[in-house]
């Protein structure tokens, strides 16, 4: 097992910066997920951490030994593309045993490492088949065997539900959760998508353009999202974010948002807003952290439903302020309708204020 | 619907049928009708029926000739259209991905060179490099370090002739075998080096696997092209010494047009050729049984035409 | 005598002009143009196309003298790429026999004659020549008459003649302490028989014994009817003119191919001779002196040697002398092949008495002569030899003492294979693959191949 | 389960040193590696390098003395780019002109032929489809030298003699069986979804080869115009025996015409022209290449 710290690490491929400086300490048998946009440099980070790419500066540390330089071969990482890259000419035994046959180990024991991992990963009864001749779903398992077959120190894994339909994406998700438990193995995660991220992993790193925005566990990335970006990336539906200023109306404080939307401001928030010279921010507020009343309350405003849509087990409920518009996330059961007149309360403690420049979080005692 | 779907079909391959009618089949039937006069320099179609083929029987040549085109068409295409292009194309393609591109591509620039050459001209330089006399490359170099000239075409005919094709012949190889291992998915290379594996054996375990086709291809195509060449024997090696370098498709020439006054017999030519024809097509099928090319045709997924 | 002929040419060129003029006067200035092909393909023989173009000019002179309205263009094409592609070009273009694509003229080997005549694709030449026989053609040499004659006719008109030789490296002689007097003396012993091809291999011994030469004897490596000159000289023959039939003379055969074999068992010829590049061989006699002697040399090699590897001529004088191809026993001779060019008129042709009036006009001594000098050839007319040009020339008039005893070329159509079989079999026996028995069966077997059993097999 | 979590335990991982010094030794492995690769390649390119340096010696030097060593600086050599070698040479531009053309030529027929036959062969569903590629082989092995008297009978009925368009025919038929190979792995690799969004779209299938497919396969069709550019403009034989007119010469008959009957050489002359001749070749190659490196033959990727 290994904790991979990583130290300022920088690569740049001629003029372009895929990862800026990012410091980063994995720590030892969990799951952490790299998560961001596409070309955010995710995956060059993981290509580093499997050796195969060398970062222009810093350092790479698995436990205490700098890794820098040294090959892949040498590193013992175990890697699942996104494309599985599943040799398509060998059998998914040849394939699964192939990093063993290099490190020559015994025919025998090779044998009986392959059927177990594979017993494992439960595609035992594959194992003569060749990758063309399986589904998405067993390629991707194969390609986890040959990944876990030389007991690696760190498993890493590319996108690797990305290629599945949804149904096997929740099995396959619980799948690689339950065997990374099972073996203890550090476990580093790239994806795009914030649910893979958070159901699969004890921490995150969320990255754009190279950068770390947030490194945290997934509830704070949730809860406590430190800039806009990660506000607005994590979380689905998005969070509602709207320009706002902090003024008074009918003789109490709120935020004004536009011209017609006026959201009451809690009482401590409105306190520790008060020590604050800026006066404009941009107020986050998510779906799910809205109430809808039917009648008036404290801190609730009122607005006209302009559109309901049924999400399953949710309904989003679209309130309209003039050239404002604001999402709610309520239950299934709950009964409203388009045009209906309603009082949406957000939850005190979930509202988040970012700075209008920086875009980062503003704290206040909430 | 079907028969006008057909007619699709037959109106795309309509310009290749009419050049192969024109080239290929009509020409075929001329020669093989050629192959039963005595044809000579007058051009004239007289028939003597299978006289020619009788005469191949007789020919005390003709098993020398047969034995050479055998050696030098599996010694070049083995040793050189194949296995040289393939090591050309890893070096190069090894030299791309660390060195960078300019460097590959100055080596297979390089190796393309003889192919844009004329051969004459490519004669000559190799005649240069053979010469017999101090003069030449290799005996100026053994004469340096105080050897005697050796008279390399004599001494090593059918070596000279292998390796003069056989440099011309690897950058079809080279080409071909550095395009399909450029177009190998990254991945692939990468999931062997987190593997484990070296430069050596990824290309035994994943890059020669993945280039499967070509490599069969090049194998089958060259075999055939290499049958039917002659021009730079003719120009380095003459056939000689003493027929130690004719092939097949060499003495055909040579019986129609070759020699200090050609002999111009275009009858018993003609039935050379069609020998050799109908050899190379059985060459032809047995590679399409046993290299089953037949796989590499997909099924189409559009069953409308 | 000459002012007699002089006079005479002009009466007839005259009349040929005056019907010239008047055959096609009608029109209002009408230009004809006669097409040759013409080939070298060494390039320093240029005039057998440039001497039809001034003929032309000349023609053109004469016509506006005597006010004819008709021109004569000469279109002449010089071929310098192989002659496997100019005789291609000529047996394509004449089997199909267009009078738009078969050119007035060929000039082309003697050995062309047999073949292409008996394919009708020339017109014999007696009848269009005869009006300038007494002012130009008697002056020829008669012997060349024969090298143009097939089955009784005339095909062509020669245009050159050379000589082959054997060519020694004389500061080797030197070396080997022979005085200026025995070198000079050679060329006398060769031909009264004096010298024979063992005293050659003797002497082949002597230099290389001496260390002065690598390669004692060279020849050349590709085919070519110069090997037949050892067969003459072995006192044999290979072709019956009367019969007109190829022979294969087995004894003298036999010993030719003895004699190519001894020397290349005993190292006197290197190894893989056949194998030679052209230049290296030149290079090792001509001008490295590295080999000894060129059995199987030519006279035009003179003026190639100058052109390509930079050679002068008095470094040639220095180096080489040169004797007839000597007799190899006491039946055979002393001999040299000569391989006379022709002008030939095409059957197709529209303009046949015009074709041979060009000709004619082309054969005159000075345009012959200019021929000659450059591409090192010889004299074809008995007055070119007191040209006072072509005497000028040291090299020719040196060379031509060997005309007398000139052999040519088989006129049969299936001579060329019966050479490259003898180049083959002098290979076969030179790299051990044959016997000289196996060599003249080998001989046996290509040439029957070719021509069945009409052959003459002594 | 249990036992691969021992054997996890039990795994001893490599100390810091021992890893330092393996990295190490794979490092030097791997410039030994690089140092074979390049030493390989420059010693098998010995004889092209040392060849053509000659050729290049040879056309700016009066004479090589021993056949090496250059007496003499010159660009003589050269003037064939100024004046004819002898009134008998045809223009040397004008015989460029005919080996662009002859090169153009037969690459226009060859992308107009071969590509609807690949497709054909790749793409569509009709009897006879793995015959007809089996077909291609079996025409490449014909040889087509030893077929001239043949084709001259053919152009000749074709009156296609005496004129380049006859010529690159002959070529373009030779080279098919390439063509087609080299087409049908280009069209292979064209995605069927594609395809058949196109035909859904409302496009007749020789609509959607028009306008989806052969915009995908453009690679392709550069690559087999290189291939048929260098073989048309390198042809000989065909041009020297079905053209007799020498205003229709190409480059490779002027080449040859230099050399004659290879008794006699001006090597200077001789390698001024073929350098002349490799030059243009040579540059579209450098410029083109990256469309040759993408032939694909045989089946699908991966």
């Amino acid at each position: 097992m290994a904790a991979v710290i990583l130290k300022n690490i920088t690569k740049a491929f001629g003029s372009v910066i895929a990862v800026n400086d990012v410091t980063l300490e994995i720590p030892d048998g969990k799951v952490t997920a790299l998560l961001g946009p596409s070309g955010c440099g995710k995956t060059t980070m993981l290509l580093m951490l499997a050796g195969i790419y060398q970062p222009t500066k810093g350092e790479i540390y698995f436990d205490e030994v700098m890794v820098n330089g040294i090959p892949p071969k040498l590193r013992n990482v175990g890697l699942v593309f996104q494309s599985y890259a599943l040799y398509p000419h060998m059998t998914v035994y040849d394939n699964i045993a192939f990093p063993l046959k290099l490190k020559k180990v015994p025919k025998d024991e090779i044998r009986a490492r392959v059927q177990e991992i594979a017993k494992i990963v439960q595609i035992d009864d594959l194992l003569q088949r060749k990758p063309g001749q399986i589904s998405g779903g067993q390629q991707q398992r194969v390609a986890l065997c040959r990944a876990l077959v030389k007991n690696p120190d760190l498993l890493l894994l590319d996108e690797p539900l990305s290629n599945l339909d949804a149904r096997l994406r929740i099995e396959t998700r619980a799948e690689i959760k339950r065997i990374q438990q099972e073996l203890g193995i550090t476990t580093i995660l790239v994806t795009h998508d914030q649910v893979e991220a958070v159901t699969m992993a004890d921490h995150v790193a969320v990255m754009r353009k190279g950068v770390i925005q947030q490194y945290s566990t997934p509830e704070d990335l949730l809860l406590k999202p430190a800039n806009m970006f990660v506000a607005s990336f994590i979380g689905d539906p998005p969070m509602n974010l709207l320009e706002t200023e902090v003024t008074s109306h009918e003789g109490r404080p709120v935020f004004r948002c536009g011209a017609e939307l006026h959201i009451p401001i809690p009482p401590q928030v409105a306190v520790s807003l008060e020590q604050r010279r800026a006066k404009e921010f941009i107020l986050g507020i998510r779906p799910e952290h809205l109430e809808i009343l039917d009648e008036r309350q404290e801190l609730a405003f009122r607005g006209t439903v302009s559109m309901v849509e049924l999400l399953g087990r949710d309904k989003l409920v679209d309130f309209r302020f003039g050239d404002v518009a604001i999402r709610a996330l309520v239950p299934a059961e709950v009964n409203i309708h388009e045009g209906e007149e309603k009082w949406v309360r957000p939850q005190p403690h979930r509202i988040h204020l970012f700075d209008k420049e920086e875009r980062r979080a503003v704290r206040f005692a909430g | 619907m079907k028969r006008r779907g057909y007619g699709m079909v037959f109106l795309l391959l309509l310009p290749a049928l009419l050049i192969i009618l024109a080239f290929y089949v009509v020409p075929a039937v001329l020669t093989g009708t050629m192959s039963l006069t005595n044809m000579d320099h007058r051009l004239s179609w007289n028939f003597v029926g299978l006289q020619n083929y009788k005469q191949m029987l007789q020919d005390t040549i003709l098993s020398r000739v047969f034995w050479n085109t055998i050696v030098y068409v599996f010694g070049t295409l083995l040793c050189f259209n194949v296995t040289f292009g393939l090591l050309l194309a890893l070096a190069t393609s090894y030299i791309a991905e660390r060195q960078g591109e300019r460097t590959s591509m100055f080596f297979r620039a390089l190796w393309l060179l003889p192919r844009f050459t004329p051969p004459i001209v490519y004669g000559v330089i190799w005649l240069w490099i053979l010469d017999p006399t101090r003069n030449g490359l290799l005996n100026g170099v053994l004469d340096f370090f105080g050897g005697k000239p050796v008279s390399w075409i004599s001494k090593y005919p059918v070596q000279v002739i292998v390796l003069t094709n056989g440099v011309i012949g690897a950058s079809f190889g080279m080409i071909l075998f550095y395009s399909a291992i450029t177009s190998i998915s990254k991945e692939y290379n990468w999931a062997a080096a987190v593997d484990g594996a070296g430069w050596l054996q990824r290309i035994r375990y994943v890059t020669l696997p993945l280039i499967r086709w070509p490599l069969m291809f090049v194998t089958a195509y060259q075999t055939l092209s290499l049958l039917t060449s002659y021009e730079y024997i003719l120009i380095i090696t003459g056939g000689g010494p003493f027929y130690r370098t004719t092939v097949w498709s060499l003495y055909a020439y040579n019986e129609a047009f070759g020699g200090y006054y050609a002999s111009y017999r275009f009858g018993y030519a003609t039935a050379l050729t069609l020998v050799l024809v109908v050899i190379s097509m059985v060459a032809s099928i047995i590679y399409w049984r046993v290299f089953r090319f037949r796989e590499m045709m997909s099924e189409p997924k559009i069953e409308v035409i | 005598m000459r002012t007699m002929k002089r006079v005479a040419f002009l009466a007839v060129l005259a009349a040929a002009v005056m019907l010239l003029a008047f055959s096609f006067g009608v029109a209002a200035k009408e230009t004809i143009t006669i097409r040759a092909w013409t080939v070298g393909p060494d390039t320093p023989a240029f005039h057998r196309a440039e001497n039809l173009v001034t003929a032309g000019e000349r023609l053109n002179q004469m016509l506006e003298a005597v006010g004819a309205d008709i021109r004569v263009e000469v279109d002449a094409d010089f071929w310098t790429d192989d002659w496997d592609s100019f005789r291609r070009r000529v047996i394509l273009a004449s089997e199909e026999g267009d009078p738009n694509v078969v050119p007035d003229i060929f000039v082309s080997s003697h050995l062309d004659i047999p073949v292409w005549a008996s394919s009708g694709w020339l017109e014999p030449l007696d009848e269009l020549i005869a009006p300038y026989w007494e002012s130009t053609y008697e002056d020829f040499f008669p012997h060349l008459w024969d090298s143009v004659t097939y089955n009784g006719k005339v095909w062509g008109v020669p245009q050159d003649i050379e000589v082959r030789m054997v060519f020694y490296r004389k500061d080797h002689l030197q070396a080997l302490g022979w005085t200026e007097e025995e070198i000079a003396d050679l060329a006398r012993r060769v031909e009264e028989k004096e010298f024979l091809l063992s005293d050659l291999v003797a002497l082949a011994r002597e230099m290389r014994d001496a260390g002065l030469v690598d390669y004692p004897i060279v020849h050349r490596p590709t085919s070519g009817p110069d090997f037949f000159q050892f067969v003459v000289a072995f006192g044999g023959d290979y072709y019956d003119a009367e019969a007109d039939k190829l022979v294969i003379d087995r004894a003298a055969l036999e010993a030719t191919l003895k004699f190519f074999a001894d020397n290349a068992n005993e190292g006197l010829t290197p190894d893989g001779m056949t194998t030679w590049p052209w230049p290296a061989v030149h290079r090792a006699i001509a001008i490295e002196g590295t080999a000894g002697m060129q059995i199987t040399g030519g006279m035009w090699f003179w003026a190639e040697w100058q052109r390509d590897f930079g050679i002068t001529e008095d470094e040639l004088w220095e180096n080489l002398t040169w004797t007839l191809i000597p007799a190899g026993n006491e039946q055979g001779r002393p001999n040299q092949l000569g391989h006379p060019l022709a002008y030939m008129v095409t059957a197709p042709s529209r303009h046949k008495e015009l074709a041979a009036l060009l000709i004619t006009l082309a054969s005159e001594v000075d345009l012959n002569t200019r021929h000659a000098l450059e591409a090192a050839k010889l004299a074809i007319r008995r007055s070119q030899t007191a040209f006072p040009r072509f005497t000028e020339s040291e090299y020719l008039a040196e060379a031509a003492k060997l005309v007398p005893h000139q052999i040519f070329s088989a006129a049969h159509a299936a001579f060329g294979r019966y050479t490259s079989a003898l180049h083959e079999a002098v290979g076969g026996v030179e790299t051990g693959a044959l016997t000289p028995a196996q060599g003249v069966d080998l001989i046996i077997q290509r040439v029957t191949q070719a021509v069945g059993d009409d052959v003459i097999i002594r | 389960m249990a036992q691969l979590k021992t054997e996890r335990a039990q795994l001893s991982r490599f100390s810091p040193e021992r890893l330092r010094v393996e990295a190490r030794k794979e490092k030097s492995k791997d410039r030994a590696l690089t140092v074979f690769i390049y030493a390989f390649l420059i010693v098998a390119s010995l004889p092209i390098i040392l060849g053509y340096g000659w050729l290049l010696l040879n056309s700016f030097s009066e004479t090589l003395a021993y056949g090496v060593l250059p007496k003499g600086w010159t660009i003589k050599n050269f003037r064939f780019l100024w004046e004819l070698p002898s009134r008998y040479y045809p223009d040397l531009w004008r015989t460029t002109w005919n080996t662009l053309l002859l090169a153009v030529g037969m690459t226009v027929i060859m992308i107009l032929i071969a590509t609807p036959a690949a497709y054909v062969i790749s793409r569509m569903k009709f009897p006879g489809r793995s015959m007809m590629l089996a077909m291609t082989l079996i025409l490449h092995s014909f040889p087509g030298v030893t077929l001239l008297i043949s084709l001259y009978y053919v152009l000749r009925s074709l009156n296609l003699l005496n004129s380049i368009v006859g010529v690159f025919l002959v070529k373009a038929g030779l080279m098919l069986p390439l063509g087609i190979w080299i087409m049908k792995g280009f069209f292979d690799n064209v995605s069927w979804d594609v395809e058949m969004s196109g035909l859904v779209d409302g496009a007749s299938r020789l609509q959607t080869l028009y306008k989806i497919v052969l915009p995908q396969v453009k690679p392709g069709i550069a690559a087999m115009a290189i291939f048929s550019f260098i073989n048309g403009w390198s042809e000989y034989i065909y041009v020297i025996t079905f053209i007799q007119k020498k205003e229709s010469w190409t480059l490779s008959s002027y080449v040859n015409s230099i050399i004659g009957d290879f008794q006699f050489i001006d090597y200077g002359l001789l390698s001024a022209t073929a350098l002349f001749y490799i030059l243009p070749v040579l540059l579209f190659f450098i410029f083109t290449q990256k469309y040759l490196m993408t032939v694909t033959v045989g089946g699908t990727k991966g």
